[in-house]
């Protein structure tokens, strides 16, 4: 249970550069997401954290360990690979208990642990079978098992539920969670998918397509509070106005092109915000609120045309195309405590949000 | 791999270590033979001649293992030893031609005819002929005569004894097996068109190649294997061979009658010679005295149909015209020597074959 | 296993690798630069000489090239034929039978190949079983021994085994869903075969056809005990050269010369291929 | 459409009948007239069984049996280890390019080789016999192992390498418990297809083997060239049948193994 620090590091293939001097503190203990579109060199900071590459440039650190020269086999870190990567000739015992056996631990202990950690990911009755004989979650839990089992410093995750269905993957997510809160080992969980990142992770880093990070945060912060529209498109949805920032009289507002005024507030820590600067405000779909009705107690105010609706289940999207020829998302929860107004295709709703609501990023 | 450039006295190390392991491994056998010292002679020997099966006494006699590997043609013989500088072998068995040509390879040791008990009981008719002229080198075993094999039982009326049934096509009574050899095919035909096969000019071989080539229309096939085979099969009836090749089979094909042509003949001797290389002579002068008596040579008359060059040992075989080597069928035959080159013989074959 | 390794593993592996190199350069190197180099040496005189190669590069040398190219070619062509539906068979519809018949399938290639041709001569033979069934019928025989027809039916004996390993490896990882896709988007069963499984198997039959290729156009034994030796085949040629004529330096020439059109006519069976997959893909997405 | 695919079911049986009996026809005679009293032609005469009895008090046949045997093993093993080490060892860049040299071994000529060698063997005043035999069909082998071997490799997922490196193996334990026996499929095809090309060989064993050693091929030869040889035809149906045997044997072996592990 150690952090991870790398400090400059930049790596490139055939020319190609993946990362450039990029600087990353991961908490010990943590369950820590990185999180970004493939390509962005998310899997090279593991593979490099794995000792399955070597950096250009950099260091690396485990703790207090400079491991940047350290082959893979002598880091105390183990990885679970995007597809498991779990060794066909050999069976489920086999697999776990491989690490343990390089160690030269006795027989009887490494036989004690294999089982324990596959009572724990529910292999328990899968301990001879080949590997082949067993379903994807079922791999899935193998690979998992097989690098818990050597009680590393830090388990490095690769996209590991990209293979599995919808349902699986959100009992996975949670046995995850369950697994790093038992352990208390640092998890390392790279993906492209945002709701797992935000899903599991403590923390969680955002990745763009250069190899850099755009930001760090838990996910809440994130989520609530991108700080660039890379992030803010990348997780979650948002719908991007561009417009112009005005103070007025102990109010900001920010005019948009075609469609007015609209109130925003300013947070304190955003120190570049100016008078007359050309931004972009971000805004949740959830935030907004749709009817076909004129409501109360809201700060802003939109009107437009239901475009079309795509039905979610729990909730409903709509999207609304308003005056300047924008096209909004909104998303509406489908409680249906009380008998709902039904709005329809072609309708003409009013959108209405509160100033705490939006984002403002540099454009 | 940059070590190659970072540390040159490291790898030429490995280098070196690894031919020397390779090097050790090839030389592995003669260096236990040294030590071992076994009693043995390697003999090289036409398969239809000689085998080991009568060797059991002599080997448990004296204590020599004798190894014989079998050769099919003299070239597979000449080149094996020209390769290995006359090694490997301790006992060879050369036709005339291949004998000569050894010979003037300095590949052949030089006899020793007074520990060769038997050298008096050979007939005198086989000894001196142009390949070895005072018999330094060679010793015959066995001697045949070409001929034409002919399948009576196929044939209508009594064949006619002459080059004529595979050459002339207003004689030719049915497919024919012809030599596969680029010397001899040829000079059975000089023969047959000149009465002698040597002094072959340009003109003449032009001749030759167009009578081969005229023949083939009812060659049903060149080979100098398994004639046997090739008459009892029927797939010719008149197969130009060597009375060795044939004899083993007319004793059970009594439809085949050998012919040697009026117009004459070749022959050939087969003889034991001993690779110059050879540090074995005292082995294999007892083998020789064991091998060349009428004993054992009778054995292999009875095996394998051969004529031997021992005068006391009984030959007598169903349609033949001849029963020993004596002059007046000496006189009707010829060697395959020829002062063309060989190249030329081989340019001819090749187009022939084309 | 390259990646990372550190000095003293990188030294190893230099030292591991050596002896299959140092073989390959001893065994085979240096006595094929021996014989090229007296491909050069003019046999009368010792010199260096291009004698041998102007005197190969006639008329009769190329009749017998040609003649082992159409033999090889065709070799490759029938086996294949022949074989294609045995591996496309075992590979995907034999069911519990396959492994029975793959046994059986190799077991012929495990018989020593003089004995095959030995078998034949008992097929062949003008009284041999298929000339006396035929006789029986009142039919005049089909191939004997000693004819190009025998050489050509053996061959295809001989180098079957090959064909058929290489196109079932090849037929046995593909995926049968294909066909189903292909014939569900409209293609008939011989649509889909020339435009889905065909193409899909070429890597298989380019490795049989150079497999049977390559050693068909070198063969001397079967052309020499079945053909009736007639005419000469590369092989035979060259073991003419090498061993009867024992002009090396005519060999050397006439095996190097050879060995080019081998080289040239396989890049063509290769190039030819591509071009054919080449097409079929264009055609497919019209 | 319905009709031209149950013509094709009925078809290609068909066809896979025809040429398992194309393959088969001819053992199955040479099998019978093995039993066959007429020593010359084909022609039946009657049975016997006498070919077997020549055939098995035939010390030469064994002890040719024995020299192969001893051949086609020792050169297996030896070409197997020299291509398993290549292959590990040689970079993926350099393999990737080197690999096709080894095809010449099979492309040339035999007696070109057998001839060459021949001289080499003269010149370094190496005396054949059963060690250059070895050498010789060691270096065939490599032609066929090291193609086989490499594909194999590069076939195997090298995650798996990386998985076992980052599970704490060391390069030497990687190779050991995970990409060995990952290769052993092709080792075990490999090391077959070198002893049967091995076993098989006649020209380079004429040339490269001495005096004292003959090869099975080697004295089958020499029996053909006279003539028929029933003797031949017992003795292949000997090696037909023990050669099954292994086969049938080792794959029973390898399909418990398989049943063991479900």
């Amino acid at each position: 249970m150690r952090s991870i620090r790398l400090e400059g590091v930049s790596k490139s293939f055939h020319g190609e550069e993946i990362l450039e001097n990029l600087s990353l503190t991961i908490p010990s203990g943590k369950f820590f997401a990185l999180l970004g579109p493939s390509g962005s060199g998310k899997t090279t900071i593991l593979r490099l954290i794995a000792g399955l590459e070597q950096a250009d440039q950099g260091r690396i650190f485990l703790g207090d360990q400079d491991i940047t020269l350290l082959p893979p086999y002598e880091r105390r870190i183990n990885t679970v690979f995007q597809h498991y990567a779990l060794f066909p000739h050999m069976n489920v015992f086999d697999n776990v208990a491989y690490g343990l056996k390089l160690h030269g631990l006795p027989a009887a202990q490494i036989k004690q642990k294999v089982l324990r950690i596959l009572e724990v990911v529910h292999l328990g009755r899968h301990v001879n079978k080949p590997i082949q004989q067993l379903s994807g979650g079922q791999q899935q839990r193998v690979a998992l098992a097989r690098a818990i089992v050597n009680e590393p410093d830090v388990i490095l995750l690769d996209e590991p539920l990209a293979a599995l269905d919808l349902k699986l993957r959100e009992r996975m997510l949670v046995e995850l969670i369950d697994l790093q809160d038992e352990f208390q080992t640092t998890f390392v969980y790279v993906t492209h998918d945002q709701s797992e990142a935000l899903t599991v992770a403590d923390q969680m880093a955002i990745m763009n397509y250069d190899g850099e990070i755009e930001q760090i945060g838990t996910p809440k912060q994130i989520y609530e509070f991108p700080t660039s529209s890379f992030v803010a498109h990348f997780v979650g949805t948002t719908n991007i106005f561009e417009g112009i920032l005005r103070f007025g009289d102990n109010q900001a507002r920010i005019e948009i092109e075609g469609l007015g005024f609209f109130e925003v507030a300013i947070p304190q820590e955003k120190k570049w915000l100016c008078n007359g600067c050309v931004l972009l405000m971000g805004l949740r779909p959830e935030k907004i609120e749709i009817s076909k009705n004129v409501m109360e107690g809201f700060a802003n105010h939109l009107e437009g045309n239901v475009e079309s609706i795509v039905y979610h289940g729990r909730s409903t999207q709509y999207n609304v195309r308003v005056e300047n020829g924008l096209l909004i998302q909104v998303f509406e929860q489908n409680e249906e405590h009380f008998p709902r107004e039904e709005i329809d295709y072609e309708d003409t709703v009013h959108l209405y949000w509160q100033k705490e609501n939006v984002t403002l990023l540099e454009r | 791999m940059k070590i190659i450039g970072a540390r040159p006295i490291a790898c030429l190390l490995a280098l070196g270590f690894w031919v020397v392991v390779i090097v050790c491994f090839l030389k592995m056998p003669s260096f236990f033979e040294r030590f071992q010292d076994q009693r043995s002679i390697n003999v090289l020997a036409w398969a239809s001649l000689v085998d080991s099966s009568y060797f059991k006494k002599f080997e448990q006699a004296t204590g020599i293992r004798v190894y014989i590997t079998y050769f099919e043609r003299n070239e597979e013989l000449f080149v094996k030893l020209r390769s290995s500088g006359g090694s490997g072998y301790d006992l060879v068995m050369p036709s005339t031609h291949t004998a000569e040509l050894l010979q003037k390879e300095g590949l052949l040791k030089k006899l020793d005819k007074r520990r060769l008990k038997f050298w008096d009981k050979l007939y005198p008719t086989l000894l001196g002929h142009w390949h070895d002229p005072n018999n330094d080198y060679t010793i015959p075993y066995a001697w045949m005569v070409y001929g034409l094999a002919v399948s009576r039982c196929h044939l209508s009326g009594e064949p006619t004894s002459s080059w004529r049934i595979i050459f002339d096509k207003d004689f030719v009574q049915g497919p024919v097996a012809m030599l596969e050899d680029a010397r001899e095919a040829p000079m059975i035909a000089a023969l047959y068109l000149f009465g002698s096969a040597e002094n072959l000019d340009e003109q003449k071989l032009e001749q030759i190649k167009q009578l081969l080539e005229q023949q083939k229309k009812w060659v049903a096939v060149y080979t100098d294997l398994r004639a046997a085979q090739i008459m009892a099969s029927g797939v010719a009836s008149i197969v130009v061979v060597a009375s060795l090749d044939i004899s083993m089979a007319m004793r059970h094909n009594k439809c085949i009658q050998f012919l040697v042509p009026h117009e004459g003949s070749f022959m050939d001797i087969d003889s034991f010679a001993m690779p110059a290389a050879t540090e074995k002579e005292e082995y294999v002068y007892e083998f020789l005295n064991y091998l060349y008596t009428s004993e054992i040579l009778a054995k292999y008359v009875k095996k394998f149909a051969i004529f031997p060059a021992l005068q006391d040992v009984a030959v007598s075989y169903e349609n033949f015209p001849f029963t020993g080597p004596d002059r007046e069928l000496l006189s009707r035959l010829q060697f395959f020597k020829s002062s063309v080159p060989a190249s030329r013989f081989t340019s001819l074959w090749v187009s022939l074959k084309a | 296993m390259e990646q990372l390794g550190n000095q003293w593993e990188r030294d190893f592996c230099f030292f591991a690798s050596l002896p299959a190199l140092l073989w390959q350069v001893f065994f085979l190197v240096v006595p094929l630069a021996m014989t090229v180099y007296f491909g050069f040496v003019s046999e009368q005189t010792g010199a260096l000489t291009f004698e041998n190669y102007r005197a190969v590069f006639d008329g009769a040398h190329f009749c017998i090239i040609a003649r082992s190219v159409i033999t090889a070619l065709l070799t490759g062509l029938v086996s294949l034929v022949v074989a294609y539906p045995v591996a496309y068979f075992l590979a995907l519809r034999a069911g519990r039978w396959k492994g029975l018949l793959l046994f059986l399938a190799m077991v012929p290639f495990w018989t020593n190949f003089l004995v095959q041709i030995y078998a034949w001569f008992f097929m062949l033979e003008r009284k041999g079983v298929i000339n006396s069934l035929l006789g029986i019928l009142g039919l005049p025989p089909l191939v004997t021994t000693n004819s190009i027809g025998a050489v050509f039916l053996v061959m295809v004996y001989c180098y079957l085994p090959f064909m058929l390993m290489s196109l079932y490896i090849a037929l046995e990882r593909f995926d049968e869903r294909l066909l189903e896709a292909s014939s569900d988007l409209g293609a008939t069963p011989w649509q889909t075969f020339l435009r889905v499984t065909l193409p899909l198997s070429m890597p298989g039959i380019r490795t049989g056809l150079l497999l049977v290729l390559i050693p068909a156009f070198g063969e001397y034994a079967i052309p020499a005990l079945l053909g009736g030796s007639h005419y000469m085949f590369v092989g035979s040629l060259i073991s003419y050269y090498a061993l009867v004529a024992r002009d090396v330096g005519m060999g050397a020439a006439f095996t190097g010369i050879s060995g080019v059109v081998l080289l040239g006519v396989a890049l063509a069976i290769y190039s030819f291929l591509r071009l054919i997959f080449g097409k079929t893909r264009v055609e497919g997405e019209e | 459409m319905k009709a031209q695919w149950s013509r094709s079911a009925v078809m290609m049986p068909l066809v896979v009948v025809c040429v398992y009996l194309f393959l088969y026809t001819p053992i199955l005679v040479m099998a019978v007239f093995s039993f066959n009293s007429n020593p010359l032609g084909y022609q039946w005469q009657g049975f016997t069984t006498a070919w077997y009895g020549e055939l098995f008090s035939s010390s030469e046949v064994w002890d040719a049996l024995k020299n192969s045997l001893v051949v086609a093993v020792a050169s297996a093993s030896i070409a197997i280890s020299m291509a398993t080490a290549l292959v590990l060892s040689l970079k993926r860049s350099i393999l990737s390019r080197a690999f096709f040299a080894f095809y010449a071994n099979l492309a040339v000529p035999e007696i070109v080789l057998a001839v060459g060698l021949l001289g080499l063997f003269f010149f370094f005043s190496i005396s054949l016999g059963i060690t250059t035999l070895i050498a010789v069909h060691t270096l065939l082998g490599l032609g066929y192992a090291i193609p086989l071997i490499y594909a194999r490799f590069e076939s195997i997922d090298r995650r798996f390498v990386e998985a076992s490196l980052d599970l704490g193996a060391t390069r030497g334990q990687t190779v050991r418990y995970v990409v060995f026996p990952l290769l052993m499929p092709a080792l075990l095809a490999s090391a077959l297809l070198v002893f049967i090309v091995s076993f098989d060989d006649f020209i380079l064993s004429f040339f490269c083997a001495g005096g004292s050693t003959q090869t099975l091929p080697m004295y089958i030869f020499s029996m053909l060239r006279a003539d028929v040889a029933p003797i031949i035809s017992a003795l292949s149906v000997v090696l037909l049948v023990s050669s099954s045997a292994v086969i049938l044997l080792f794959s029973s072996l390898q399909m418990r193994k398989l049943g063991g592990m479900s």
